[in-house]
């Protein structure tokens, strides 16, 4: 199930939900904020989502990776508001009879989540200043 | 018709306003809708190029007919993850 | 730095040890005992292995990881003697500046490990019998 | 000289004891030890072709030379993950 957060997202959790006994794979990628970007320092991460949209989409991404590839379950959840360094901003979890599929499909939402989800990102630097991160335009 | 505009990101902070009621003509499209805000809010004028536009959580294009009461998003070049 | 455990792995602590400020891509990778395999119900896994050397190639797998591609750390665990289903036998987290290399190295430590490291698993079935699990000849 | 041999996995089950120790001439080779260890061992002959052997933790080939004390493990076809 996906889920917008403002709280801590718990990856645990997510991974541990999606142990199952049929399957063989569980594989978690934690997009982690980073205190560096081209060069500046970041002292501040936060994003903000056209939250019903990007549910939607999010479900979809969960909906369609299990359509595309040999998974049994998909997980994302991205967090909202500020997001402390080193903290995950997205969590996805899939789960899978084999690792190939789990490796294909992880992959696959993360490149999708980036071009279909309207979430925006804003970096706040340590020599000042604060700049929308540069991104992908939604294409209908 | 009267559409509930909302912007978000650097459409929200260039705007100076997260929502907005706009009032157009019956008949008129999506372009009509951006050239009016464009008007009123002068500094989303760099930015249109970039923004994608969504009715009612549903992506359109320039020329798509808007819906009396529909909630229009200028959605900025998205940088989730 | 790499572990063999006759006990439960803690895929969190795991996980949590390798986000750090300067990475934005943390990948975990779960192999999991599944109770089903080519048909037959399975009703208890165990692992063994010819241990000192067993570590060292896991070792060696954490450092060529970090040396064949873009990311800034690896470590695996793998568990030995019996494995619960659903619970991991291994665990691989990779943690890296951009996700790709993440997937790649953490695909690619999988993918050796299975070929390079004296581990051996055997199943027990519902129907009876036991059986050590065919596996790869391993090459000088 | 004197030989520690480990048995692992279908080795081990096969052999019917983890370790033994074996005497070989001096000059030996790893063919040499495995003709010796499939003597004592009459089980094992089926799973000889699919054996690999270290010598101290070192994967070695049935050619080369063996050293007086060394630890000589049986590896069957190996199945982590």
């Amino acid at each position: 199930m996906a889920t917008l957060s403002h709280e801590p997202l718990d990856a645990a959790a997510a991974t541990a939900a999606l142990q199952r006994r049929d399957c063989g794979a569980v594989l978690t990628f934690l997009g982690t904020t980073r205190d560096h970007h081209d060069g500046r320092h970041v002292t501040r991460l936060s994003y903000e989502a056209y939250e019903p949209m990007a549910l939607r989409e999010l479900e979809a991404l969960e909906r369609e990776s299990c359509e595309r590839f040999e998974i049994e379950a998909c997980t994302v959840a991205h967090r909202l508001g500020e997001v402390p360094p080193a903290e995950p901003s997205v969590v996805v979890v899939v789960a899978s009879h084999h690792r190939g599929p789990a490796f294909d499909a992880c992959r696959w939402v993360m490149d999708e989540l980036k071009k279909r989800v309207p979430i925006w990102k804003k970096e706040t630097y340590a020599e000042g200043g604060e700049e929308w991160v540069s991104g992908t335009k939604l294409e209908g | 018709m009267q559409l509930n505009v909302l912007f978000f990101a650097q459409a929200r902070e260039r705007a100076g306003v997260s929502s907005a009621i706009l009032t157009l003509p019956e008949g008129a499209c999506v372009r009509d809708a951006l050239d009016a805000l464009v008007r009123e809010h002068a500094d989303l004028a760099p930015l249109r190029a970039h923004l994608a536009v969504a009715q009612d959580g549903v992506l359109v294009r320039a020329a798509d007919a808007l819906r009396d009461g529909a909630e229009l998003a200028l959605l900025p070049p998205v940088s989730g993850g």
